[in-house]
């Protein structure tokens, strides 16, 4: 095993054997290694939140990773490559200069930010209804249900879409973070706890947190945004994109009741969600269902 | 810094344990039966390590001499020291051997012929066994509880001192390997 | 290993065995028990558990009573020289074959007791130590000193009395004799055969009776095709005892042809 | 009560329940480990074995469960060296079954020994030229690589992988992991081989010995090509008795047939080879060193028969049958061909060890046989019990099968 | 600061890379594997001094001669004197354990010698009017024979009965001088006589064995007549008849019997008839058979009158030896019997007829439990061979007559008695130093040669002193006579033939393999055990195919059934044996079984 143990000689037998094996043990320990010195470097830089998000991704099936634009469709299909996170994707990028039309649809999106104002007051109370869930189209909207409104101070509103509200209804335990902690895309924004689930709601954007709305104020945090250019919202969901995204949620949604054992009612066939899902499935694996719905492994 | 400190001491104590506390627990030591001295034999007795330390006829080696050896100048108590009337006491009177320890005993599975080495190889005895041979007084010998051997047998303690040759396996191989003599299992086991 | 330097002279050990004069008496099985201190026998052990180094066979020529006639055939380690079976299958080099003396070697303290050098052996020659070596109280007073007993859980076999090998050597050393020549001496089943049907010697003394006996015509090695390089020559007048040079016959092994 | 330790969205059977089925399963080990207790504290006195018989019925189990948990290196390679990736619905699953399969053949190896005190003895004074030397360092080499391959299941435990260091760790083992499915493969490969070559190289046992390339003989290649066939159809197999016991589609019918046709095609290769080295050993290889081959099987109850059983009925009859798309297409065939072609590997190991100890080698030899005693068959026992517990609780915490999920979806 | 969980990882992390830095564990892996070489269980060899002793084997009566290598004096292996005249350096694997005996397992160390010695008295006392009291020497011609003989000519009608014996009393066989040997069923090459000599002088004769199952004497000879169980008589008539020229009418009868065909016993009445001297030997010592040395010529060539070993003339007034047969039955109150060195076996049933009814006194000195200590009501222990210090008379086949000593090698327990002692101190004489008493009386006379074992050198015994004489015979030596100045021709006792064995429908005949009927070495079990080279007390030999009949497999138990009892077998399957007849090894379980006839049956358990 080693030269200097009794019966080793310096042949081609041995050097071949105990040179595979080392090589074969140094191999294996380099491995180990590596992935730690990685993981230490991941702990350090604080990408827990972005690992986490991207091992949840990897296990959605592949129906639920379909891009964007698969929803509008502008694709047949096609699998996201950025994890949801759109704003390094040049394909979006290529898409939205194609389609100026998104202009007329996209209130003010392009229009300089000296207007924001003028837009709020515009759309102040300007409510729309998709199959009965009102997802005001001033509002962006993350694939795991929360949406984001961009305030006139510069801050970011964040909150549960309607459809995640319905789901949630009133919860049994909210956690909020403390204002000051930071935000980002697609890591935790806060948690909720509704009968066995214990959901982790996703952050739409990048931010510090600089207020949140308790019980009373439906859920919200406001957010400090890191970068407040059209490019940070990039990812998220507007206008056109809404309906079809919803519709698809929808069926995922019956289809999740009804595999989690509830007897599935007719739900997308234009009859309104209920405020409350959860209460008429009391037998449904709630659990199962949100981590689906806002997008968990 | 905060963070070393549970690691380092872990790895202190235990370096402490394995180097320091170990080796006082695997052997345990027994003192030789009688508090002999070479140096004086040396000079009474006789100058050469074979004139107790002898060989029989057949080439096996007596290795320590028996009692009737020494009765034959101890008949009667030589000088008044302690350590000579106890040893009168304690074995020439009553006729009982000395059960010595041999510092440098091989395991029982070791065919190790001392002729062949010192008569035909002419290999010193010092070559091994060190200046035991003009030791003043014995010391304890030392025994590993486990697998029963002389701590002589490896490269440490009095011996290291004073030789390099080491007495374990591989000490025996080495030295046949260079002199291209066979070093098959069965040349030194029995 | 690597080999004795080259001004010593190597012997290669081996025997001759007269089929014809032994008498399956087991003087030779007792006799090296004794020297190699291989223990009595465990109440449970049977002729498949046991432990002899050296064993006499009794074979017939396969014909009906009054035809049968039987032979002893003592059947020890066969002390291989060719591509020995049982050496390069040890994962531990506990094995080896001495070139100094062509002994096939073992080292129970080297064993780790896989068996698989027993399996690999075509003569059985291999034994296991199944149980704890145990004699009777007060019978340990007559072991022999030469050797070391074995533990249990290791493999076992006949190497050609290096007790006694030792021995000689040791005489050898203590004459003013060099170390260059190989030395004589008799393993304890050839010296304890009645009828001397057991011969030992140097192979590469032309003067040796195995060497002689080598030659002989009516010499032959069990399963002489494998090419084992056998150094134990057996020697009958008998054709069908010659023919247990060759593989087993299936017509004539079907029925229990021995004891044991 | 353990909910939180199971997978999001997967059914699980409630505790009680599983305890039930559990229990049966420990006890069983437990006896097994008495067994094997008495063998190291009274020694292989306990055992049927002897000198004729040196190996046993553990020897047997040791290559059998090889060959079968080949499925975890081969599976491993054909994912991630030769992506193909409709096999990630079973590795998991595959990696759990190589690493209960290594693992209890090695822990039977250790019972085997007569002084394990000394077994590390084969790594400070290797001899090399040494089958068993290379089984040895290989199997615990490929233990330790199927260990670490084990840990990224363990640590995507729901619950584990709310530890940050945990999640990140296997994160980024998992992005390295074809590393080790490589260096998996390179050992398996080798052990499979000396596993075979164990038994080629004994000169002193001609129904055993074959002639061969360079050091190694024709049954170290068989032996590697056998055990990949028959690795996929015991991940197959065991994968369809998970999806029947648990009562679950666990992945897709595209991967039975996927890995169906994977052991078909290796299988055929497999039974061709077989042929001409069988034909080969009867016509030189054995009648050169003395044994005329046809006498090895006037030895009843070893006729000609266990030979044609091994190659034609459980070697190419399965081999045609996965071969054959209609019969792939239809669950039951599929099925029984995979563990036809466990069965035929199982009996060429057999062969192996057990028959070739049986026959006499020298004139004067008798036929023997051999039968476990209760302490042999209770560590075999012990071997299976402990497979199954572990693969039972990697299945209930661990997401052995990653499409299992959205399988649920589909079936409604 | 509070250590949370973190840490204590931290720290096992840093104790584990620790101790791997330290010798500790690589030590501890190093020393159990070393533990292992000589764990409890293993014994460690006693090393010292190797030197030499000499003695002479009492194990059977070929005493033959005996180096034992000696580590401090304690012999750890026995080997033969190579240059010994008569025993030509050889021992049987009997011979080279013997140095084991006095640690069997079976070892008898201390006995009620008080208890015993008091009721023998009393028992002495009861003697008289028809009652008697009697010694059973099993190896007779001993000086303890002597002795007894003595001791029991003090009493009235005491009887001293010896196995009854043909040849190796005075009549002696000379090997040397025999062309031809017809043995039948005598195990010539193995156990009869002296093993050295027979071997030595087997190159001289050609050896003709007649038996039914071929034994290792058979293997060896140069004829072997496979003949029927109990049809030896018939074939020596039909030898007779041939040799006498008168009548062949016996011929044809003979060779049914035997089942040989006519030609082969004519070709070896012919062959015995050409080379004369021919020896016929006989397992059983059967007149009928023994008669046949008439007509071959060996009377006075190849079977000599050997001379009485000197005695001191004081000693002359001795009781005779007496067969038990001819001793009235149940006329025995005071059995004592001598069984410290094997010998022929008596069936005990035959010795109980002669006991009286009313609670006899038997007394058995042995040194192992087994024999007849089973049913003596005291079992005295002895010491055994190589403690005791015994004569050894010549064995059957030395011509001359001869005296060696077996000298202890090893102490003997305290608690052992001297048999011959204790005989005699019932009996009021003094025994002590009879075996100093004979070596000078035999150094007295002058006659024969003494050799001795160290250095192998003879001496005439007139130039050697009665002292060095006596003090060479206990370092090991041996003295034998000169051949006598004329050749007397020795008359052959005609026993009246055993009465034929009651008629028996059993299916199968018994023969007895190799008898050793006393516990050997612990090592022995190499050949009755560990490979069935020789059959063991437990078990029988069957053909096959009569296996098969009787539904018995090889190594399953069975149950050898006869009229006078059963024992329980280990059946071992052996062609080598016919159909119909079972072997069996003569032990004093199986010699009991078969005293009245030798048929059996065998049955499955």
């Amino acid at each position: 095993m080693l030269p200097w143990n009794y019966g080793f000689q310096w042949n081609a037998g041995h050097i071949i054997f105990l040179g595979a094996f080392y090589a074969v043990l140094a191999t294996v320990a380099a491995t180990l290694l590596r992935a730690g010195i990685r993981s230490r470097r991941d702990l350090r830089t604080r990408k827990v939140e972005h690992i986490r998000w991207h091992s949840d991704f990897h296990d959605l099936p592949a129906q639920d990773r379909v891009c964007r634009h698969v929803l509008t469709g502008e694709f047949k299909s096609r699998e996201c490559p950025h994890a949801f996170d759109c704003r390094e994707c040049e394909t979006h990028a290529k898409l939205i200069e194609r389609r100026p039309v998104a202009e007329e649809e996209i209130f003010g999106l392009v229009f300089p930010v000296s207007r924001v104002e003028v837009l709020a007051e515009v759309q102040a109370g300007d409510e729309e209804e998709f199959f009965g869930l009102s997802f005001p189209l001033n509002r962006m909207y993350h694939r795991g249900h929360t949406w984001a409104q961009r305030e006139s101070d510069g801050t970011v509103t964040v909150g549960l879409d309607d459809l995640a509200s319905r789901l949630i209804a009133t919860p049994d335990a909210v956690t909020l973070p403390a204002p000051g902690s930071l935000l980002e895309v697609n890591g935790t924004a806060f948690h909720v706890r509704k009968r066995d689930a214990d959901v982790r709601v996703l952050s739409p954007v990048d931010g510090e947190v600089i207020e949140t709305g308790g019980a009373g104020q439906g859920w919200y945090l406001r957010v400090r945004p890191t970068a407040n250019d059209e490019r940070a919202f990039r990812h998220l969901l507007r206008g056109a994109e809404i309906r079809p995204w919803l519709m698809r949620e929808l069926e995922r949604l019956q289809l999740t009741l009804s595999a989690e054992g509830a007897a599935a009612p007719a739900l997308a066939d234009g009859g309104l969600p209920v405020a409350d899902i959860s209460a008429s499935y009391p037998k449904a694996d709630w659990d199962a269902v949100c981590g689906e719905m806002f997008l968990e492994g | 810094m905060r963070g070393v400190f549970p690691f380092a001491a872990g790895l202190a104590i235990m370096l402490a344990a394995g180097w320091v506390g170990f080796p006082y627990a695997i052997y345990k030591s027994r003192p030789q039966p009688v508090d002999f001295s070479h140096k004086v034999h040396a000079d009474k007795a006789g100058a050469k390590c074979e004139d107790c330390h002898a060989f029989r006829a057949d080439g096996t080696f007596a290795g320590e001499p028996t009692l009737d050896k020494c009765s034959s100048c101890h008949a009667a108590a030589m000088g008044s020291t302690l350590a000579e009337k106890n040893f009168i006491d304690r074995y020439v009177t009553p006729g009982r051997e000395p059960e010595w320890e041999s510092y440098a005993r091989q395991p029982d599975n070791v065919f190790f012929s001392h002729i062949a080495h010192v008569k035909r190889a002419k290999i010193a005895c010092e070559t091994c066994h060190g200046n035991h041979g003009s030791s003043d007084r014995p010391r304890a010998y030392q025994e590993d509880r486990l697998s029963g051997y002389s701590r002589d047998i490896w490269q440490v303690g009095e011996r290291a001192k004073t030789t390099r040759a080491s007495m374990t396996m591989n000490g025996c191989v080495d030295c046949h390997r260079q002199q291209g003599l066979s070093q098959s299992c069965l040349d030194c086991h029995k | 290993m690597i080999g004795p330097n080259k001004n010593i002279r190597a012997a290669r050990y081996g025997m001759t065995i007269d089929v014809d004069r032994c008498s399956g008496c087991g003087a030779c099985m007792v006799a090296c028990a004794v020297e190699n201190n291989v223990p009595p026998a465990n109440p449970k052990a049977t002729d498949r558990t046991g432990l002899t180094w050296i064993r006499v066979y009794k074979i017939d020529n396969g014909l009906p009573y009054p035809e049968t006639r039987s032979a002893f055939v003592p059947v020890l380690c066969q002390h291989c020289g060719n591509e020995t079976p049982c050496v390069h299958v040890c994962p531990q080099q506990a094995v080896e074959v001495d070139p100094a003396t062509g002994v096939v070697g073992e080292m129970p303290q080297r064993c780790l007791g896989c068996r698989y050098c027993v399996a690999a052996c075509p003569y059985h020659a291999r034994y296991f130590n199944w149980w704890d070596p145990k004699w009777p109280a007060g019978m340990e007073k007559t072991l022999n000193p030469d050797v070391t007993p074995r533990m249990r859980g290791v493999v076992e076999k006949c190497n050609f009395c290096h007790g006694r090998w030792h021995a000689a050597k040791q005489q050898a050393a203590a004459d003013g004799k060099p170390d260059t020549e190989p030395v004589e001496y008799t393993p304890a089943c050839a010296e304890a055969c009645p009828t001397k049907a057991i011969r030992f010697g140097d192979l590469n003394d032309p003067a040796s009776e195995p060497a002689q006996a080598a030659k002989n015509g009516e010499s032959f090695r069990l399963l002489e095709k494998l090419d084992t390089g056998s150094k134990i020559y057996y020697r009958s007048k008998r054709e069908w005892v010659r023919q247990i040079a060759n593989a087993p016959h299936p017509a004539a092994s079907g029925k229990e042809s021995f004891h044991g | 009560m353990d909910k939180e330790f199971i997978a999001r969205g997967v059914k699980r059977c409630s505790t009680g329940k599983f305890l039930l089925w559990i229990v049966p399963w420990a006890a069983l080990l437990a006896f097994g480990l008495y067994a094997a207790a008495l063998v190291l504290v009274k020694g292989l006195n306990q055992t049927n074995m002897d000198n004729r018989f040196a190996f046993g019925l553990w020897i047997f189990l040791d290559l059998t469960v090889i060959a079968l948990g080949a499925g975890a290196f081969f599976t491993g390679f054909l994912l991630y060296i030769l992506k193909i990736g409709e096999l990630r619905a079973v590795i998991n699953s595959a990696v759990v079954i190589g690493l209960v399969c290594y693992s209890g053949a090695v822990c039977v190896l250790a019972v085997d020994v007569g002084q394990p005190l000394r077994a590390w003895f084969t790594f400070w004074y290797p001899n090399v030229h040494s089958m068993l030397t290379e089984v040895t360092f290989c199997i615990s080499c490929y233990l330790t690589v199927l260990a670490i391959e084990y840990v990224p299941i363990v640590l995507k435990n729901r619950k584990l992988r709310e530890v940050p260091s945990f999640l990140v760790f296997e994160f980024e083992l998992h992005k390295l992991i074809y590393v080790l499915a490589g260096v998996g493969t390179f050992l398996s490969f080798f052990h499979q081989g000396s596993l075979g070559g164990l038994y080629g190289v004994l000169r002193g046992r001609p129904f055993a010995f074959r002639e061969g390339l360079a050091v190694w003989p024709s049954t170290f290649f068989l032996f590697i090509l056998s055990a990949a066939a028959v690795g996929p159809s015991f991940v197959l197999l065991t994968t369809w008795l998970v999806e029947k016991i648990s009562r679950k589609k666990l992945v897709k019918p595209e991967v039975f047939g996927l890995l169906g046709r994977i052991s078909g095609l290796l299988l055929s290769v497999y039974v061709i080879a077989k042929t001409v080295d069988t034909l080969i050993w009867i016509n030189r290889t054995s009648p050169e060193s003395g044994f005329p081959a046809a006498q090895y099987y006037s030895w009843q109850p070893f006729g000609t028969w266990i030979l044609f059983a091994e190659i034609g009925l459980l070697g190419l009859v399965p081999a045609l049958m996965l071969l054959s798309p209609k019969l792939r297409a239809h669950t039951g065939w599929l099925v029984a061909a995979a563990a036809m072609a466990c069965c035929g590997v199982a009996l060429n190991r057999f062969v192996m060890t057990v028959q070739t100890l049986a026959l006499p080698t020298l004139a004067f030899d008798r036929y023997l046989s051999y039968f476990p005693s209760w302490q042999e068959v209770g560590t075999f026992l012990a071997v299976v019990a402990f497979g199954v517990l572990v693969y039972s609780v990697s299945f209930r915490y661990f997401q052995l099968f990653p499409s299992e999920r959205e399988l649920k979806m589909q079936v409604k | 600061m509070k250590s949370t969980r973190r840490d204590l990882f931290k720290f096992t992390g840093g104790a584990a890379v620790g101790a791997l830095l330290s010798p500790a564990p690589w030590r501890l892996v190093t020393d159990t594997a070393l533990w292992s070489e000589t764990w409890p269980g293993v014994p460690r060899p006693a090393t010292g001094e190797i030197g030499a002793k000499y003695t002479n084997c009492s194990m059977c009566p070929a005493g033959c001669a005996v180096r034992a290598r000696t580590v401090n004096g304690q012999p750890v292996a026995l080997m033969g004197v190579a240059e010994h005249p008569f025993s030509h350096g050889v021992l049987c694997p009997f011979g080279l354990a013997g140095h084991h005996l006095p640690y069997h397992p079976a070892r008898l160390k201390q006995g009620p010698v008080a208890e015993a010695k008091a009721a023998a008295m009393e028992a002495l006392a009861k003697c008289g009017k028809g009652e008697r009291a009697a010694v059973l020497d099993l190896r007779p011609g001993r000086t303890a024979s002597w002795t007894y003989r003595r001791a029991l000519a003090q009493w009235t009608d005491a009887a001293y009965l010896a196995p009854p014996r043909t040849l190796g009393g005075v009549v002696a066989v000379n090997l040397a001088a025999a062309k031809i040997v017809l043995s039948f069923g005598a195990p010539v090459l193995d156990g009869w006589g002296t093993l050295g000599n027979a071997i030595a002088a087997r190159d001289g004769f050609r050896l003709i064995q007649a038996e039914t199952v071929e034994s290792r004497t058979a293997v060896l000879a140069d004829v072997w007549l496979p003949i029927r169980p109990g049809s030896e008589v018939a074939l020596a008539r039909a030898i007779a008849g041939l040799l006498r020229k008168e009548d062949n009418s016996s011929l044809q009868a003979a060779a049914s019997q035997t089942g040989l065909r006519e030609e082969q016993i004519v070709e070896v009445a012919r062959e015995l008839a050409a080379n004369r001297p021919a020896l016929v030997l006989d397992s059983q010592e059967r007149s009928e058979i023994l008669a046949l040395n008439q007509l071959t010529g060996s009377l006075g060539r190849a079977i000599v009158t050997r001379r009485e070993t000197p005695v001191p003339d004081s000693w002359k007034k001795a009781a005779a030896e007496t067969e038990l047969d001819a001793v009235a039955d149940r006329s025995i109150r005071l059995l004592l019997i001598d069984e410290s060195v094997p010998g022929a076996y008596v069936p005990w049933s035959a010795i109980e007829r002669k006991l009286v009814a009313d609670n006899p006194v038997v007394v058995a000195f042995a040194w192992s439990r087994g024999g007849y200590g089973r049913h003596a009501r005291f079992v005295l222990p002895t010491a055994v061979y190589p403690e005791g210090v015994d004569d050894i008379p010549p064995a059957v086949d030395s011509p001359l007559a001869m005296f060696r000593l077996s000298n202890a090698l090893v102490p003997a327990p305290a608690g052992v008695v001297n048999p011959a002692e204790f005989v005699a101190g019932l009996a009021g004489i003094s025994a002590s130093d009879a075996l100093r008493e004979r070596s000078d009386a035999i150094a007295k006379t002058g006659r024969g040669t003494l050799f001795t074992y160290a250095d192998a050198k003879s001496a005439r015994a007139k130039d050697v002193k009665p002292d060095d004489f006596w003090k060479a015979l206990n370092q090991g030596a041996c003295w034998m006579d000169d051949p006598p100045p004329r050749t007397e021709i020795p008359k052959l006792a005609s026993r009246r033939a055993t009465a034929p064995a009651a008629a028996d429908d059993l299916p199968f005949a018994v023969v007895m393999a190799d008898a050793y009927a006393l516990p050997c070495s612990p090592i022995l079990s190499k050949v009755y055990q560990e490979s069935n080279l020789r059959l063991a007390a437990n078990r029988a030999a069957l053909h096959p195919s009569a296996a098969g009949d009787c539904g018995v497999k090889d190594g399953c138990r069975a149950m050898i059934e006869t009229r006078s009892g059963k024992l329980e077998v280990l059946v071992t399957l052996d062609a080598a044996v016919p159909k119909g007849v079972v072997q069996l090894a003569a032990a004093a379980s199986t010699l009991e079984l078969f005293a009245s006839s030798a048929r059996a049956k065998v049955v499955r358990i």
